[in-house]
């Protein structure tokens, strides 16, 4: 019941809040900087219709992708090898450590720079900001293997990627995908930077070339839509999270 | 080797800014002179240097952005000016509102960027029209037509605009305060599309860079004889879409009034070097005082060009 | 089958020195039961055996030929029950074939009559974490026999479970072992289940591990519940537990001089 | 031992490695790119001796300082008022949950319309940025306060204030400087990117301006200072979260 | 110092009717303990006493002011000692005189006075965590006394301790109480704890708690250890045990009827 009231007041604090923020754009506040909904509904719809923001959204999304995915094989493969060997550890270390408190973002106009205006550096600028989190939660995840299920993989003549595969990896699993919610959000901001510092398409671009024009309807959409996506990768990882981590709970509370 | 013939350039987005270009192309000067043009666009004159550095582009233009990573790279970016085709940067101070330039203290300005040569000019203009430019907030708010766009939706009071952008603004009820050459005073000189190459690259493509040159000398020439008006004026209207009449203004504005925007041959420009390099001081984006424009421009490529158009 | 040959067999860890020269000729399918002091290397000779750790001196010979490391003709039950706990049982039981490469389908029916032959055949989907302690060593012992081992090694297999559950173990054990008719190396601290269950039992000295006794357990089979309460299965107990006793008072006396 | 070793081999890759990116750089790869760390220094010296290094430190920091303090402010009080009634946490929730969810730094652009290119701007997207964890961890911090040692302060007649300030604040301490800790990351890259974007002074402009001129080693500068104020944000909260939080750890191994 | 009235206190919780009409008047100095059935309203009676939830009907009167919420007149003794952990001992125990705002240095000489009194003057600077149970349960007393209370309520302090320690606390808490001479309201499960401890013994219905019996020890004080191994002892222990027998048997036999 007390669950069912807190939903509505949640819901209702959403409607209020923008029929507020309607009434406020609307009456108190010049709508230039701060647009009512209804507006930034209508911009959205018709930046739809003139196909840029599809263009946009793609642009967006490919640049995240890859980076993504260049920061899933490198971290992964860097916190394996970690993970496995002291001497690499050690090595690398001080390195990760420091770029790892390091707001890399800063890199942004050095990638530009050295690769352009092109893809090639949004998705660089994607990887970097992407790659520690990743990287730090797959040593971590596979450094805290339980020692106990290794070893029954060596007694039942697992070879070593056996034992990484089916033994290590569901393990380190857990850590992993919290790695991968930490670096999808990392992901977004690195995404929207760079385009925000020049680019041919994408939502950071909606939004730079918006502010410059003081279409803050369009700045909105742009704005609101990284949050949607936001929330959206978020909550997806979080799901995956609790059905992968699932085991994990259960043997606690269950053993 | 065809490759020979072939040079790279930067442009802007359409404005009047590369009108000689358009010139040269639509007239033949360059295939008359043996080179082949290709064009990458780029928002900013920051940018345009930015693809000379990395080889993607051979001619580009921007002096200030050229002086100050040379100076920064202690001379390894051996960017150099070889030609001034504007001198007069034919910028139009419009506002929204705003009459004469006292009222302008305590409202926004739209800049291009932070670190761009019209940020510099316009520091430059408010000072001589004593305004303190610590006194007027400079908003970033991007290219010609974004400051236009900004302008109108209200966010900026004024800026500085290029015409055609100039007159559509004017027709959407915006206040022409001057044009920027005469708002900078008599004499005054700015190189505004400085063209800019790699000194390295030019000294090894000299024949190329000098026909290269020698084919815009034709079209400033062609461009200033007022025989050629009405065909010039349909060129620009041609290749930055605008209408006839809009294109007429334009050419009145640059050929006809006291802005004298074009030179009349190609070559360097001292005085519009030391506007530049004044100009970055004014902005503190040039710390050393001992640098002297001759450092950063070299005539002779121009003036083989010159020689070879006679 | 082939013969399990131990042949003076010593392990040194960096300081420790755990067993001594430990020889020991186990035929096929017997029972064998391991007991001794805490520390005494009991678990160190089932590492041994199971080729999990190389050996400092000596050898183990299986059918002839030395063992150089974990395989699939030994199986290991842990005392944990050590059961990867996002498997399901049935998964967790085709493990040792899955490494094998085997077909899954021939091993998810080897698994099926495992957990039949262990009594948990209803709890093939279910995962480890809802079943109790004892299911879960049922479920261990089956993985281990799903490879078919010559040789069964279990160290303590049921010290986690309560007194009850145990008894119901041991007896499901000698089932299981008498259907299968394994070699089995089983380490115990309980005197009377090492009894309850062996061909034989070895009594270890205290660290390092040297065989102090080997005992023929000369109880009829099938024993029963009633074996338990026998004059003879006593005599047993109090027999190993003398030795054991022995052994423990012995080592302290000797810690005392060393002291 | 191990850990003498490990520090040795620590040690030794900083070493090596700016050794390794010393020789690249004037062997291998364009210095104009990639500038030997020695050229660095050298240009790190050139700037600070002209002071401009130290007014952009000065400008960073006190944007950042200011912003701070501001996401301090308004998310203590807006956790400690979630955790207090369930009305205001309803009410509050879709929205924190929302915006913590979303990349907040692409506001930047609007800041920058709204307030300009002056510390106004800079103060608001630091604090943007760095409110949500704050707010988010003292929520949870004040919410998982024990209402045993809660009851104890009622029974000892404390008055509200009293229970928040001598009961409620020690427990909820730990998390609170977690939020801190992570706050701190996000607020670095926030000050960064706002003058990326246009400012008169700041290490985010001196990286900016310095890719624009090519002055890459004047960029490493920058990007280096970071990565040192970042490292040593990172390890100072870590220190005194470990701190604050000693009897915890404590509590859980002793009784 | 003011006498305790309880005057026909009811307490109903949402669904729960936890205490019915419990009167009762406890003198000043007296040692009171309550026992019944878990559930029975124990705790509750005293949380009504100590003001920390309101009762639903009747009242607790002070030296005749009636009680509306806690005060410094009373101090409960928490069944888990309830130590803020990062605070030093000393500072734990001044936590109700800061509360009152009173000097920190006057606060902190009374701490150590208190500290000595219950026996662990020399830990004030220790952590709670760094403490034995019962000395954090001392500590917790010292807590209680410091704000010098009219009444002392203890809600199964010793519950958590071990026997031995609860046997020591015992005797501890008699010679506090005898050097403080404060009103104590003491709830146990331990029938021999409370007439080892008491003057009187409240015995309580199952729930609703009423008051089933008001039982005087007459043992004579001081109380030794010998005291416990005494018949009268045995028949004070003896006789609440068969009326709180008495009271589970009706209870369940009640439940019985109504289900
Ligand atoms: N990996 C190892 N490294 C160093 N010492 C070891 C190692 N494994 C075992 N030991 C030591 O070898 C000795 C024998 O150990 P082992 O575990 O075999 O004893 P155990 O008889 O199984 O004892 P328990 O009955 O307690 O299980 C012990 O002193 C132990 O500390
Ligand atoms: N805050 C509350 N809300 C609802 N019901 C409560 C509350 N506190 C106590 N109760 C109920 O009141 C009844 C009496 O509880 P109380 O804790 O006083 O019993 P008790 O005699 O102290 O029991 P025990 O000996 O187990 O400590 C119980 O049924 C309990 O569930
Ligand atoms: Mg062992
Ligand atoms: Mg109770």
């Amino acid at each position: 019941m007390s669950r069912t009231r807190s939903r509505v007041i949640g819901a209702g604090s959403i409607v209020a809040g923008a029929g507020l923020w309607e009434l406020a754009s609307r009456l108190l506040f010049d709508p230039l900087f701060l647009p009512p909904p209804s507006a930034v509904w209508g911009r959205f719809l018709e930046l739809l219709a003139d196909g840029s923001l599809l263009g946009d959204m793609a642009a967006s999304g490919q640049a995240y992708g890859l980076g993504l995915l260049v920061a899933v094989v490198v971290g992964v493969l860097a916190g394996v090898a970690m993970a496995a060997s002291t001497v690499v550890r050690d090595i690398l270390d001080p390195w990760v450590s420091a770029l790892n408190a390091t707001p890399t973002i800063a890199l942004a106009p050095l990638f530009i720079l050295l690769l352009g205006l092109g893809i090639e550096s949004k998705v660089a600028i994607c990887a970097i900001v992407m790659l520690f989190p990743i990287l730090l939660n797959t040593y971590y995840g596979f450094s805290t293997t339980d020692q106990q299920l290794v070893e029954v993989a060596r007694a039942y003549a697992a070879t070593r990627w056996q034992t990484y595969v089916k033994i290590k990896l569901p393990m380190a699993l857990p850590s992993l995908i919290a790695g991968l919610r930490l670096a999808a959000a990392h992901g977004l901001v690195g995404v929207v930077v760079s385009e925000l510092f020049g680019a041919r398409a994408g939502i950071g671009l909606l939004i730079q070339s918006s502010a410059e024009t003081f279409d803050t309807r369009a700045l909105f959409v742009g704005i609101t839509l990284l949050g949607i996506v936001g929330v959206a990768v978020t909550y997806a990882l979080i799901a995956v999270e609790r059905r992968v981590g699932r085991w994990r709970v259960a043997q606690q509370e269950g053993g | 080797d065809p490759d020979d013939n072939v040079v790279t350039m930067t442009i802007a987005a359409p404005t009047v800014t590369d009108f000689d270009d358009y010139v040269a192309k639509a007239k033949g000067f360059y295939d008359a002179r043996g080179v082949t043009v290709r064009r990458v666009q780029t928002g900013t004159a920051a940018q345009s240097v930015q693809l000379l550095a990395t080889g993607e582009a051979e001619i580009g233009r921007g002096l200030a952005n050229a002086i100050q990573a040379r100076v920064r790279t202690s001379g390894q970016l051996d960017f150099v000016n070889v030609a001034d085709p504007t001198v007069r940067p034919p910028y139009v101070m419009t506002s929204k509102g705003i009459r004469d330039f006292a009222a302008l203290t305590g409202t926004s300005l739209g800049i291009t960027s932070v670190t761009d040569q019209g940020t510099i000019v316009t520091m430059q203009m408010l000072q001589r029209r004593g305004v303190d430019p610590d006194g007027v907030q400079l908003l970033p708010t991007g290219g010609t037509a974004s400051r236009l766009a900004a302008m109108n939706a209200g966010g900026i009071a004024s800026t500085l605009l290029l015409p055609p952008v100039s007159f559509t603004a004017e027709q959407q009820g915006a206040v022409r305060m001057g044009y920027l050459p005469e708002l900078l005073g008599e004499g005054y000189q700015f190189s505004f599309t400085g063209i800019v190459v790699r000194e390295s690259w030019a000294k090894a493509n000299r024949d190329r860079l000098v026909r290269y040159l020698a084919a815009r000398d034709d079209a400033l020439r062609w461009l200033n004889d007022p025989a050629n008006a009405a065909e010039a004026t349909a060129i620009l209207a041609r290749e930055t879409k605008i209408s006839p009449e809009k294109a007429r203004q334009t050419y009145e504005l640059l050929f006809r009034s006291t802005v004298d925007a074009f030179a009349p041959r190609i070559g360097v420009s001292l005085p519009a070097g030391e506007g530049v390099l004044s100009g970055l001081r004014l902005a503190g984006l040039l710390h050393d005082k001992d640098s002297r424009i001759e450092e950063f421009v070299d005539d002779s490529y121009a003036a083989g060009a010159r020689e070879v158009t006679g | 089958m082939p013969e399990l040959r131990i042949d003076r067999l010593s392990k040194t860890f960096q300081r420790t020195e755990a067993l001594r020269e430990v020889s020991l000729d186990v035929a096929d399918g017997q029972f064998v039961s391991f007991v001794g002091a805490s520390g005494c290397g009991k678990s160190t000779l089932l590492r041994l055996v199971d080729g999990l750790i190389p050996a400092s001196e000596g050898s183990v010979l299986l059918g002839g030929s030395p063992v150089t490391g974990p395989g699939n003709d030994r199986a290991m039950v842990f005392q944990e029950d050590r059961l990867l706990p996002w498997r399901t049982i049935e998964r967790n039981v085709v493990l040792g074939l899955e490494f094998q490469g085997q077909s899954k389908r021939d091993s998810l029916a080897r698994a099926r009559e495992l957990l039949q032959l262990t009594g948990i055949g209803k709890f093939g989907s279910a995962y480890p974490h809802e079943l109790s302690g004892g299911m879960r060593q049922r479920a261990n012992i089956a993985r281990a026999l799903a490879v078919d081992p010559d040789v069964l090694l279990m160290d303590e297999p049921f010290a986690a479970l309560d007194g009850q559950t145990r008894e119901l173990m041991q007896a499901e054990l000698v089932r299981i072992w008498q259907d299968s008719r394994k070699t089995v190396l089983f380490v115990t601290h309980q005197v009377d289940e090492a009894v309850y269950l062996s061909d034989r039992i070895v009594v270890l000295t205290a660290r390092p591990g040297r065989v102090k006794a080997d005992i023929e357990v000369a109880l009829p089979r099938p024993r029963t519940l009633a074996t338990k309460r026998s004059a003879e299965f006593a005599g047993y107990v109090e027999r190993v537990w003398s030795l054991i006793e022995e052994e423990v008072r012995e080592s302290m006396e000797r810690e005392m001089r060393d002291a």
